[in-house]
């Protein structure tokens, strides 16, 4: 963030006095950017060297060249479309499904243990698996990919709440108990806002899931998206243009990521994880 | 004395008990044992009654109004308010919490903070703002109320526990040291402050402090605690005038006299000392004993 | 009493669930999903004999490496990313950029790279389950305690002490919370990576069931992952009991009311 | 990227047709490789409007999909290879093929698969490949069933081969790196394996047999009864497809282009498979007994009840 | 007076300044606007010296310790320790926070965190069990320590962080509001035991408190800080005997003096005076303004 705070983490240094230049100066952004580039720049290499024939792993100018191409082409917007919808909705099921029973069961001790096992049982069972019986409940459609991509975010949230949810500082909810909050007024005000930096974690763990899952799917059972295209472009042998795509896909993550961070930061500005690095 | 509550000290459950803590025992289980925090406590509150508590560190006095408060079960014995047992948090009370740093919220301004109960009691919007503001204002906080807690110094996160209690209009108020990271002159604001509410609002009070001075000059009562395993060491009746002032009242003879005794008594509370009653008082049906009961006068 | 009242709390769902299936399998028979009775005669023939050494147990040894691996690198990547705000500002992007890529897309790449050998498959586990360990890492190291850090600080307690004593205990209830993540997706990646270049394994198993229409049998290994995911996580919240005595006791504590 | 075919099939469209309210419509799933070509087509040349029917294609990219798609309704046929079939079949599954989908070209070193082996290997006939790692893209399938049967007839060991699962379009590198001995190859990647100095040791399927039908379109067998009329429709169409697909290969190359993304050089040099109305029941049964005796089938097919 | 020390205050910056603080300024940035905690600190502290800080709640005395003990950069000026410019914690200083509650480790037990910044020094096992023994006896905790932290009363919890800071052995103490939660009676103990090891280690030591009685019962000067936004309101030399004795000194006419003095200093400041040179001060350069600094005698 602040400059010096570049060259050591130290407490004195992120004590941000050139604030004003920060501001000008977006280091955080160029960082990052830095580290994209760093990155690209070895998996050029590895080809180029020869590391890894040319022929099985083009160099990511190559990619790049392809993928700038597909950005013209509507129908890669059509696909993007198609893949963020699924993603979108998969994940706002799972989420709010999450949110939802990870606080009933959360807030109850009974319910706690009594659904730990069977929550374990069913955390594991991977998403694939479940194609046949997705496709046979929903054939090769939209509500498909839906159902894999819901399952699989479903349970990185509701770890996450359960987690938040057992984080309460008693202190904070006793106060509000004398004070004569009720159990929903608990969860509301008190509750909810401890288990929100897990919740968070869970919801960027899950979007990603999400995003992988909306992917998968669509590459294996084929159901219209960017994994669809990927598979055509594998099958057919075009094998710039499906890094062109892998690389699309992982733009979108950064993306999404990019989102959840400000979403964060609008949400937790009181929480000591973003305190310190916005106060500082 | 207050104008409208009896002032004779009185051994029987008085039938206007506010509050009643009979027998009272609290033993902590921990892997490396049992602890037991209190060990016997009985003592009755009158309604509108101001009690201040006092006793070594570690004696249980948070224990004690974490029972009160409904907030812990305590191991034997029970509580009564309003002639009711205790068995969760009752309505119309306000605890200001020891670890005040852990009690406000950090996810909220201290104006919220503040105005969470109240909103959560369904008060109107018009009604409430002029509470808070007039809490905030009582406790010299009306500057910051758009500040988050942590972005206020200690004294000042006391303040705004202190606020939110006030601006609660409790009918009973139970106090952990509330004082005790504010200034001198604050404090003695404060103090007035709070006979102030007190005398206005007929609330019953219960505050823990370990400043004897404060005690004896807030207080219409003290009652002192030994050293753990605890029982109550002595209860003293406060016979300063109900009016009292920083100045005047603290340069009392008997304002002296009455400090002096407390003192005495800490300092046999920390030295073991225990008093003849306490083997024999039994739970439940005992009620106040005399013998633990003194005019010092 | 107390081992039979957990008894109770860890059977009494699944039992109603089982029982509910039971009776909804009752009339229509769907190829697709089969009735409790079939799941369990032919969970016993297909996995207690030699399937479960040449199969359960190799999955399970890559399970294994592949998710401890994933703890340790997870654990101190996060540390080191949570503490030096440079490196975080440098990695997150790119970080964020691998977490997006599908691992049945990274597994070709992987390949290449490191041929078909069980390291690709443990490398695929830890490419997938590095994630939660990784990010409740960061976010554990970034929420430890001002006081207490200033604390540390002064007391001169730096560098790995500080880690040590401070950093790492702090952010444990995070740390644990991505490692119980970790250890359910580490059995779902198990399976993806013996999806892809592979000709045996418990994973493969079971997409080979899938493909060939055994349905019953598929289902049975479905319940064998489950069933696998339940013992991780009883071993591991029992070692979470352990490691996390204090944040447990603090908040069991202050929970007696 | 060439483009992303529409889930609708563009065909209809193209033949004229506004897709009136009295054509039926039918959804077929098949996937998107050079075998499917011969609907596509057909429907771009109107045979399946001109028996009253509106295609709907739906592409689902592998065999994870299709069946369990035919059974649920999704779809009304589907394209698949004849073991996958007879696997469903023999686990219970009542399905039944309404047309021929596939077949190999019958010349030895001109099929459009085979077992490649890297330059300088020291393989060089089927028998060769005993002991050795050989690269499938589904294990239990048509691939390792007709290898193993080569190689047996070849008068090697089936038994000591080791198949691993690589998907076609990873098997060239796998086997440039030498992570496998051997790779069972499709078209275009078998052209392209050959053109990087790849030599085919084993045309599987011709040498199996050279009259070999490898896929199909297949439906329940209730459909066939209950909808006969609606079957014979399709059938009739899809013979139409298959038969106008094999005299105009210039234009199957064209069309591949419109839902795959082979560029059009590869699309250009590719080997086309043969496309023929009637299935093989000969060829079949070879393959039913070969998959019967290695284990992926419990018992040889019945050709009756499969083939229409 | 310590013995070996010249009792006479003096404006110049003494050779033998341990810790200078030097036009001390902090805004703390909020995306509320800028909140200037400390305008403008100036004064030195010899080696050896006992100094109290007073000042109204929120006048900066937490943010003031924070930025000497180096973990916090002013926002101008600078502090001095030893000559050397403080920007990092310093080696050898022992800070008690005035969240005694927050700055336990609650994964271990009393007696690691009192052995842990001693372990972490490579003091030898008998040797720091020695002193970890000592400093837990010295406050009265001899007997909790396997108890965690959070099984301990407040004031407990406060001793702990206390025998932490005397373990440690360091040659500068900051303390904030050390005393605040626990009893009369071991407050006194604790007074008594900061001034032993004071005369014993000749530990430079700076002292936040309250308690008016408690600055000028402890220190050997007493610093005022005016309210916010902060300079310094008086710095007086208090020039009781170096022998103090709880009853005696508390007694002595002088005592009454200085303490109704400090009294009178704070009650300005708390209504916004501010001394006539505190404008004039500049940052850096300017040593401890004489005007700002006043033997009440
Ligand atoms: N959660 C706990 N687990 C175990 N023991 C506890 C717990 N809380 C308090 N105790 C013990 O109970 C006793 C009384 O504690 P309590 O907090 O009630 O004291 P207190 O009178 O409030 O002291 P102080 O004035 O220092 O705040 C102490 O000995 C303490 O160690
Ligand atoms: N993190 C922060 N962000 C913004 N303002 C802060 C922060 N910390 C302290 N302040 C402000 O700085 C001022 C001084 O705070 P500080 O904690 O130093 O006071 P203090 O003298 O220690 O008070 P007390 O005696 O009540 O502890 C206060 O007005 C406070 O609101
Ligand atoms: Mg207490
Ligand atoms: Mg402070």
């Amino acid at each position: 963030m602040s400059a010096d705070a570049l060259t050591s983490g130290g407490p004195v240094s992120s004590a941000g006095r050139d604030r004003r230049q920060v501001r000008k100066f977006p280091v955080k952004q160029v960082l990052g950017l830095a580290g994209i580039l760093g990155f690209l720049g070895t998996w050029e290499l590895i080809p180029r060297l020869g590391i890894i024939n040319e022929r099985f792993l083009p160099p990511a100018s190559e990619v790049i060249v392809a993928l700038v191409r597909d950005f013209g082409l509507t129908a890669f917007w059509i696909a993007v479309v198609e893949t963020m919808t699924a993603w979108f909705l998969g994940l706002v099921i799972a989420v709010a499904l999450a949110v939802l029973l990870g606080f009933v069961i959360g807030s109850s001790d009974f319910l706690r243990k009594a659904t730990n096992s069977t929550v374990e049982f069913l955390r594991p069972i991977p998403s694939v698996a479940l194609i046949p019986l997705a496709v046979l409940l929903f054939g090769v459609k939209i509500e498909s990919s839906l159902m894999l991509i819901t399952y699989a975010a479903f349970w990185q949230v509701l770890i996450q709440v359960l987690y938040g949810v057992a984080d309460i500082d008693m202190v904070a909810n006793n106060t509000a108990k004398t004070y004569g909050l009720g159990r929903m007024a608990r969860i509301r005000y008190v509750v909810f806002p401890t288990a929100l930096p897990y919740l968070m974690t869970g919801v960027r763990l899950a979007a990603t899931v999400a995003l992988v899952l909306a992917i998968t799917a669509e590459l294996v059972i084929g159901s219209p998206g960017l994994g669809r295209e990927i598979a055509l472009a594998q099958s057919g042998g075009a094998i710039s243009g499906m890094y062109a795509l892998v690389l699309a896909t992982g733009l979108i993550g950064v993306l999404i990521n990019a989102v959840m961070r400000f979403i964060e930061k609008k949400t937790l500005s009181w929480h000591s994880s973003v305190r310190s690095e916005v106060i500082v | 004395m207050q104008p409208d509550a009896t002032p004779s000290p009185s051994g029987k459950t008085l039938p206007e008990a506010m509050l009643s803590v009979r027998g009272l025992k609290k033993v902590y289980q921990t892997d490396g044992g049992d602890i037991e925090a209190v060990r016997n406590l009985t003592f009755d509150l009158r309604a509108g009654e101001l009690a201040c508590l006092v006793g070594p560190s570690g004696s249980g006095k948070t224990t004690l109004l974490k029972c009160i408060s409904g907030l812990m079960a305590p191991t034997e014995g029970e509580v009564l308010l309003d002639g009711k047992r205790v068995s969760g948090p009752p309505k119309k009370m306000a605890v200001v919490f020891q670890e005040y740093g852990r009690s406000l919220f950090p996810w909220m301004r201290v104006r919220e903070n503040v105005e969470l109960p109240l909103k959560n009691q369904g008060v109107a919007k018009a009604e409430r703002d002029r509470l808070v503001d007039e809490a905030l204002e009582a406790v010299g906080l009306a500057h910051v109320p758009r500040s988050y807690p942590w972005q206020l110094s200690g004294g000042m996160q006391q303040r705004v526990a202190i606020a939110r209690a006030i601006a609660y209009q409790p009918e009973v108020l139970l106090m952990d040291e509330p004082f005790a990271a504010v200034d001198a002159q604050t404090r003695a604001d404060l103090e007035d402050l709070i006979r102030t509410i007190w005398k206005k609002f007929g609330v019953t009070v219960l505050f823990v402090t370990h400043d004897i001075d404060e005690s004896v000059y807030l207080g219409e009562r003290v009652i002192i605690l030994s050293s753990s395993p605890t029982v109550v060491q002595e209860d003293i009746v406060i016979d300063l005038p109900v009016d009292r002032d920083q100045l005047e009242t603290r340069s009392l003879p008997r304002f002296t006299e009455l400090r002096h005794h407390v003192y005495e008594q800490i300092q046999l509370a920390k030295k073991g000392h225990r008093p003849a009653a306490a083997g024999t008082v039994s739970a439940a049906t005992t009620q106040a004993a005399p013998a633990s009961r003194t005019d010092v006068a | 009493m107390k081992p039979l009242k957990t008894l109770g709390y860890v059977l009494a769902l699944p039992v109603l669930l089982v029982l509910l299936w039971w009776a909804s399998t009752l009339g229509a028979v769907n190829f697709f999903v089969p009735t409790p009775a079939t799941l369990v005669a032919k969970f016993g023939e297909v996995w207690f004999g030699p399937r479960f050494f040449s199969d359960v147990l190799p999955s399970l040894g890559r399970l294994l490496v592949g998710v401890v691996a994933a703890i340790i690198i997870g654990v101190v990547g996060g540390v080191l990313i949570g503490s030096v705000k440079w490196l975080r500002a440098l990695l997150e992007p790119t970080l964020e950029f691998f977490r997006a890529i599908p691992p049945p897309v990274l597994v070709p790449v992987l390949i290449l790279l490191m041929g078909i050998t069980d390291s690709m498959k443990v490398a695929v586990i830890i490419s997938g389950c590095v994630w939660p360990v990784l990010l409740n890492t960061i976010e554990g190291v970034r929420a430890v305690d001002g006081v207490l850090s200033d604390s540390a600080h002064t007391y001169g307690i730096d560098g790995w002490a500080r880690v040590r004593y401070l950093v790492l205990p702090s952010a444990s209830p995070q740390i644990m919370a991505g490692v119980r993540q970790s250890l359910s997706l580490g059995l779902i990646l198990m399976v993806i990576s013996e999806m892809f270049a592979s000709s045996s394994g418990l994973g493969f198993t079971i997409v080979q069931f899938q493909r060939s229409f055994a349905i019953p049998e598929m289902w049975s290994g479905i319940v064998v992952l489950g069933l696998l995911g339940v013992a991780m996580s009883f071993i591991f919240q029992w070692a979470e009991r352990n490691i996390l005595r204090w944040y447990h006791g603090q908040k069991e504590v202050e929970n007696a009311a | 990227g060439s483009g992303s075919p529409s889930s609708t099939g563009g065909g209809s469209a193209s033949a004229g047709a506004t897709g009136g309210g009295d054509l039926t419509k039918v959804s077929v799933g098949v996937i998107p490789i050079v075998d499917c070509a011969p609907i596509y087509l057909g429907d771009k040349q109107g045979f399946f409007k001109d028996e009253g029917l509106q295609l709907d294609i739906q592409t689902a990219t592998g065999g994870a999909a299709i069946v369990p798609g035919v059974v649920s309704g999704s779809f009304d046929f589907a394209f698949s290879n004849l073991i996958s079939v007879m696997v469903a079949k023999d686990k219970g599954l009542d399905l039944k093929f309404v047309a021929n989908g596939v077949s190999t070209t019958g010349e030895k070193g001109n099929d459009v698969g085979g077992v490649v082996v890297p330059a300088g290997s020291s393989v060089q006939s089927a028998k060769d490949l005993a002991g050795k790692t050989v690269s499938v893209n589904n294990l239990s399938n048509i691939g390792d069933t007709t290898i193993k049967s080569v190689i047996e007839k070849d008068g090697g060991d089936p038994g000591s081969l080791k198949f691993v699962e690589v998907a076609f379009p990873d098997a060239p590198a796998a086997l440039a790196n030498k992570q496998v001995d051997a790779a069972w190859i499709l078209e275009p990647f078998l052209s392209k394996a050959v053109s990087e100095g790849g030599k085919i040791v084993s045309s599987n399927f011709v040498e199996m047999s050279p009259e070999l039908d490898i896929a199909g379109y297949f439906t329940k067998t209730d459909t066939v009864k209950g909808k006969a009329e609606l079957t014979a429709k399709f059938t009739r169409a899809m013979n139409k497809s298959l038969e106008y697909a094999q005299a105009h290969p210039q234009e199957v190359r064209d069309i591949v282009g419109t839902y795959t993304k082979i560029d059009e050089a590869t699309r250009a040099k590719m080997i086309l498979p043969r496309y023929r109305v009637e299935f093989n029941k000969d060829a079949f049964k070879t393959l039913g007994d070969a998959a019967a005796k290695y284990g992926t089938l419990t018992k040889a097919p019945n050709a009756g009840d499969l083939l229409p």
